[in-house]
């Protein structure tokens, strides 16, 4: 018993000594907050930072060479406890999602023919540029599905690749991955997008696809900011100067424009709640607001374009959504 | 997390064996009967539980670096306490256990458990845990165990299943059995996770 | 005119030779031996290749069903797993070894794997050995009450036979064997084993269609010869004439049909000379020395689990890197 | 004989028993041609007329836009009715000069015969062979000037035509031997005055006997090469192959042949150098065999570039009924069409067109490690090893297996009882080691 007790005791001490001198002698300084930071990153190594992994953003953020927002997928809050951990406080991007510019699935586009080969969209490449009718279309064997590491982007039933915005965290992998190069990353609050690639001539495009941009320039000439521009026969929006208005959704001759906030609706300002602040006012891009401070202001019908930028600004809610607008004043 | 999940955990979400795949030593060892697997889930679950909530109760005085060598020496001495038990009152379990009790030292799933849940946990939890894996673990033995006994020689804890005529399959109670059942049980299991998870 | 062509990535023309035609090939070529085994053993070997046989095909129809792959149940390598280890079990097993053991070829040899291709071992051989170390007395029985051989020979195998005298030397000289009988195929033993004559024209047949390389053959059944030819010389008294080594056991089947299987073989040529060569040296050792008297099972799938590494360490010679370049100086 | 044999290759039924026999004929006028600038490999060249132009058989229609690159000509006269996208043999739409053809067939100014070409100035020669637009024309498309105009460092020492033809189904350059004999002998010459040599090598498998014999027969007169009968066996054409039959060389994997001191040249490639130089024609027209069960009547055709599919095959009596799969070259390495109307380009050296019964419909099976695609693989590479790694992303292994050395014979596909189309892998996996190189040394 008491022999028990002095072996175990003496063992302990001796090796709590040496445990004591190694701790000194091999100690390696590790900053604790490299540790922290890596604890607070979302962990998919999924290398959208540029670094190899989340450990070396960790490393990198807390030596100063990245910034705390630099974890794209991980968004706001993972910028916000990181700033926290190394002191800086961080100006927060908004975050991107990923956007496939075709809408070619099967029912509204053709083939080339039939294709037996590799089920992989880069290897299908190589076999006459595509097996679909458009050489600029989604080939639509899930080659940027398997690339992502968030599940966030699925070939579906059309045979189109479709992004699940909720799970999208704009790491850009998809992007890398597609050998058409039909995917771009745009803010998420961007609602108007032009889901084309080709920039073949209208007759060309409309011979292998129902949907595709037949380079009309009507959506260009409908822009009440002028974001979209013509660029051999494809529409291509400016994301820096769209404001998600969707007028040019409503006057695509092949609905090729995704709307995600269609249908629209007039916007009206209740008299009764408007304090006059000027809000609306100052931010309405195409002017259509009219009316001088403390006093209600009123929308020109017929300059809206129901952008909502004035209803998402109203402190008092007092600007309204009536009647739906219609596709026949495109 | 409250006290009921603290302690159904281990039982199936992560169970040990199927779920987190620890321990498979023992696992794979001694589950040659359901009684051998009843007998090492039991001791290994009292190993657990104590260990669990020695290293809760000290975890704010053990520093960290030395942690691991004070879980281990914690974990030694339960073992021995409960090697030396057995000996004395389960002599035959005991001897067909042999070598795999001395061994608890170094199953993950207490090192596992003392290192992620009880040294960052109250006493009250690891305890609750350490039941909930140990009960956990314990299951997953004996089902092994039952199965290759009941293929490898038509019994369950002893008693026939199958009456005279069956023909054993030996090949059930030998260390490629084991393997084979694990990886036919893991599948099963995970089937009907995947298949819960889908409804 | 606008017609539908088809369009896939050169070469767009093949030899016609599929996985169907080669696993057909190799059951057809494995019928006269398997013929053989009907007239000598009679009905008990109709029943149990049948039941194997069927035991396969239905697992692989199950297995099929349950992973929601594509349907091949009908290329072949289902029925050709059944029959090979059907060809390896005595006549005398009953139904329900021949079911389990159909069904464990082709469950825990080859689906679990993945299927056909992704299989390390040879499927036929897994559910063997399994069955081997779980039914020891069914599958070391060769007693056969029908067919040809009925009364005709002593129950114990040549092998067995050996490996007592060698385990009991009070037991005296070996027995006698003739050699022509062996090689014609009149002795007792597993169902298919036992025609070295027609195992070797089944294979002549296959080597002719370029489904078998004789490398793999040739090097097992050498290595077989040379180390026992050698131990006999040493000491003809204490071991197997090696005639009879190559003529008896499952070492024909074996080096023939089970070793050569393209699955569960090295790609090259190289390699497939190292695989023969282990195949050999590891059945000889277990022969002469080992606990069994038989180890051309264990063999063939000790050196399965050798196949990617062998592979590995034998790449093709690519064109142009050994050769000095003779001219441009 | 070649007395160097390249280990692997396959011995697919060749085919050319449709066609061997048959006199080139020449293809009448169609309406419309269409002149893709891009008919070799390198910068596609850059239009010189616009809509409306009236062009002339030989007029420059479009010029080369660098060095790796050659001027494309009108190949009859008509009017220039557009210059836009359009279809193109590699798949994806290219510019193309569309030539509404007036029948007249009237040439241009032909460029000034060189007086006394086999005395030329070197660089005279090789300047008319860019002048003329001249390609190889056994289907790689590489400018001719380009090949023959190796960096000092390489001094070359062995020129070797290539009659090979292993592809099956092609007679073109079969059919060029028994009727251009001399003009191919000629066409040699010159390119051995380009680097000064005396004698060159003329390769033709062992299944062409009256080529050989009319080759040899021009040999023999002239003095300038020796003919060499080579093993019938796929791909004794591919050019390191035919080095190896022919010389013992082994280029080097990653090299070029001039890294041996050889250039290979196509025997075709030889009669368009002797007609430029000694006609001033520039290359408009070739031998292409239209070939297959696909379609009715098989022939030799003398064709003008530009001309789309649907008139070539027209010209063999049209596709038949159950026509499945035209393809632009031959079997084993050609390109699958989509349309008929895909115009020829230089690099044409035939049409095949397989009915249903030739087309296999279903999809592949997994590889069974049978390993007759190593067996078959000339290059000594493992395409099942490359595809395995390839499906599983391993792009690191797949450039360690040698993906790169692959030369895209087909040998593996052709004799793969799984079905697996390993080509389409391994030019994917060339793909993705070519990117993963970039990347690591940017």
């Amino acid at each position: 018993m008491i022999e028990a007790a002095i072996i175990l005791v003496a063992i302990g001490g001796a090796a709590a000594l040496g445990l004591g001198i190694a701790s000194i002698k091999f100690s390696v300084y590790v900053d604790p907050r490299v540790e922290k930071v890596d604890e607070l990153l979302p962990g998919a190594n999924c290398g959208a930072c540029g670094y190899t992994g989340c450990h070396s953003l960790a490393e990198a953020i807390v030596a100063g060479e990245a910034i705390p927002s630099a974890c794209i997928p991980g968004g706001e809050t993972v910028a916000k406890a990181v700033g926290e951990v190394v002191g800086v406080s961080t100006e927060i991007a908004e975050r991107n999602v990923a956007i496939v510019h075709c809408k070619g699935t099967r029912d509204k586009s053709t083939v080339k023919g039939v294709y037996l080969g590799v089920e992989d969209c880069r290897a299908a490449r190589l076999v006459l540029g595509t097996p679909k009718g458009c050489f600029y279309g989604c080939i639509g064997f899930g080659t940027c599905e398997h690339s992502c590491p968030f599940d966030a982007i699925h070939v579906g039933e059309g045979g189109v690749a479709v992004v699940d915005n909720d799970k999208c965290t704009g790491c850009g992998k998809c992007v890398a991955s597609c050998p058409k190069q039909i995917i771009s990353l745009a803010p998420i609050s961007l609602e108007v997008h032009i889901k084309c690639k080709s920039p073949e001539k209208g007759k060309a495009v409309k011979s292998v696809c129902e949907v595709g941009c037949i380079g009309c320039s009507k959506c260009a000439k409908t822009c009440p900011v002028e974001a979209i521009e013509m660029k051999d026969g494809l529409a291509v929006i400016d994301i820096a100067k769209c404001i998600s208005c969707g007028r040019c959704a409503e006057v695509c001759p092949t609905s090729n424009i995704d709307d995600a906030a269609a249908p629209r609706h007039y916007l009206e300002v209740k008299e009764q709640d408007c304090i006059g602040c000027t809000k609306c006012k100052k931010v309405c891009p195409v002017d259509a607001v009219a009316g001088e401070k403390k006093k209600p202001h009123v929308i020109d019908k017929a300059k809206c374009v129901s952008c909502m930028k004035c209803y998402e600004a109203c402190p008092k809610d007092a600007i309204v959504m009536v009647g739906e607008r219609g596709g026949d004043d495109g | 997390m409250g006290a009921v999940e603290n302690f159904t955990r281990g039982l199936f979400k992560e169970n040990p064996v199927f779920r987190l795949l620890l321990g498979m030593c023992p696992t794979l060892a001694v589950t040659t009967e359901a009684v051998n697997g009843l007998g090492m889930g039991l001791a290994t679950t009292f190993v657990l539980i104590c260990s669990n909530a020695v290293v809760s109760l000290l975890r704010n005085v053990i520093p960290a670096k030395v942690r691991i060598p004070c879980f281990i020496v914690i974990i030694a001495t339960f073992v021995t306490i409960v090697d030396l038990v057995m000996n004395a009152y389960l002599h035959d379990m005991h001897k067909t256990l042999g070598v795999f009790i001395p061994l608890i030292v170094v199953n993950c799933v207490i090192l596992g458990r003392a290192e992620a849940f009880a040294s960052r946990n109250n006493p009250l939890g690891s305890l609750l845990d350490g039941l909930g894996m140990g009960l956990g673990f314990t299951g997953s033995l004996m089902l092994l165990g039952s199965v290759r006994e009941l293929f490898g020689n038509g019994t369950i804890f002893g008693a026939s299943i199958f009456g005279g005529g069956y023909n054993p399959v030996i090949v059930m109670i030998l260390p490629p059995g084991a393997f084979i059942t694990l990886g036919i049980l893991l599948a099963i299991i995970n089937r009907l996770a995947s298949a819960k998870r889908a409804s | 005119m606008s017609r539908t062509f088809f369009i896939t990535s050169s070469p767009h023309v093949n030899d016609g030779d599929s996985i169907f035609r080669i696993m057909w090939s190799v059951v057809g070529a494995l019928l006269p031996a398997t013929l053989w085994g009907f007239y000598l053993f009679g009905m008990p070997a109709v029943r149990v290749t049948l039941f194997t046989v069927a035991a396969a095909v239905l697992a692989e129809a199950a297995a099929n069903k349950m992973r929601g792959r594509a349907d091949t149940t009908l290329d072949g390598s289902a029925v050709l797993t059944g029959l090979l280890l059907a060809l390896n079990l005595p006549p005398s097993a009953p139904w329900w070894l021949c079911v389990f053991g159909g069904a464990a070829a082709i469950l825990l040899g080859k689906q679990v794997f993945g299927g056909l291709g992704h299989n390390p071992f040879n499927p036929a051989l897994v559910a063997r050995v399994l069955l081997l170390v779980s039914f020891p007395a069914f599958m070391t029985d060769w007693a056969v009450d029908a067919g040809y051989l009925a009364d005709a020979v002593s129950s114990a195998t040549v092998l067995g036979e050996a490996k007592t005298f060698l385990m009991t030397p009070a037991l005296g000289a070996l027995p006698d064997v003739d050699y022509l009988d062996l090689f014609i195929g009149f002795r007792a033993g597993c169902i298919g084993e036992v025609s070295p004559l027609l195992l070797l024209a089944g294979a002549a047949y296959l080597y002719w269609r370029r489904i078998i390389t004789i490398d793999i053959p040739l090097a097992f059944i050498a290595t077989v010869f040379v180390i026992t030819t050698a131990a006999w010389g040493f000491a003809p008294e204490k071991y197997l004439n090696p005639m009879a080594h190559l003529m008896t056991g499952g070492l024909m089947i074996g080096a023939l049909f089970m070793a050569t299987d393209m699955v569960t073989s090295p790609l090259n040529t190289k390699g497939r000379w190292i695989f023969g060569l282990g195949c050999g040296l590891l059945t000889a050792v277990i022969r002469l020395w080992g606990g069994y008297p038989e180890g051309v099972s264990f063999s063939i799938l000790l050196m399965n689990a050798c196949v990617p590494l062998i592979d590995r360490y034998t790449k093709p010679r690519k064109f142009g890197l050994a050769a000095p370049a003779k001219g441009g100086g | 004989m070649g007395r160097h044999l390249f280990r692997g290759g396959i011995h697919p039924p060749d085919e050319k028993k449709r066609t061997a026999h048959l006199p080139t004929e020449v293809a009448p006028l169609p309406e419309l041609i269409f002149l893709p600038v891009s008919q070799h490999i390198g910068a596609p060249a850059k239009p010189a007329v616009k809509k409306g132009d009236k062009v002339l058989k030989g007029q420059v229609v479009a010029t080369a836009s660098g060095f790796v690159s050659v001027p494309i000509h009108a190949s009859t006269s008509g009017v220039v009715r557009s210059v836009g996208p359009y279809h193109h043999p590699m798949g994806a739409k290219q510019l193309a000069i569309e030539i509404e053809v007036d029948g007249e067939d009237l040439a241009a100014e032909p460029l000034a015969p060189i007086e006394d070409p086999l005395n030329a100035d070197p660089n005279v020669i090789k300047s008319r062979i860019l002048e003329a637009g001249i390609v190889g024309m056994g289907g790689a498309t590489f400018p001719t000037h380009v090949k023959l105009s190796p960096p000092p460092e390489s001094p070359i020492d062995s020129v070797i035509l290539n009659g090979v033809e292993c592809e099956p189904f092609l007679t073109a350059d079969h059919r060029l031997m028994l009727e251009r004999g001399d003009d191919i002998m000629c066409g040699l010459k010159l390119i051995l005055n380009i680097f000064g040599l005396e004698r060159g090598y003329i390769g033709i498998e062992m299944n062409k006997p009256d080529a050989i014999a009319e080759m040899a027969r021009f040999a023999t007169e002239r003095g300038w090469c020796d003919i060499r009968g080579l093993e019938v066996r796929y791909p004794q054409g591919a050019e390191k192959q035919l080095i190896h039959a022919i010389l013992g060389r082994d280029v080097p994997s990653g090299a070029l042949p001039m890294a041996v001191g050889t250039v290979v040249q196509n025997v075709a490639t030889a009669v368009a150098i002797w007609e430029a130089v000694t006609k001033g024609k520039p290359l408009i027209e070739r031998v292409a065999t239209v070939t297959g069960d696909g379609v009715k009547e098989p022939k030799n055709i003398l064709i003008r570039t530009g001309m789309t599919l649907q008139h070539l095959v027209d010209q063999a009596g049209g596709l038949t009924d159950d026509c499945q799969k035209v393809i632009m070259g031959g079997p084993m390495m050609g390109m699958a069409q989509h349309t008929l109307e895909v115009p020829a380009t230089k690099g044409t050296s035939g049409v095949l067109c397989l009915p249903a019964a030739e087309v296999r419909a279903t999809g592949h099976r997994d590889c069974i490690s049978c390993g007759r695609c190593v067996s078959a693989c000339p290059m000594g590479l493992s395409p099942t090893t490359i595809f395995n790694l390839i499906d599983k992303d391993k792009v690191a292994e797949a450039d360690e297996w040698s993906a790169l050395d692959c030369i895209e014979c087909g040998s593996c596909s052709y004799v793969c009882p799984a079905w697996i189309p390993l080509v389409q892998y391994i030019r994917y996996a060339k793909g993705r080691v070519m990117a993963r190189r970039r990347e690591l040394k940017g």
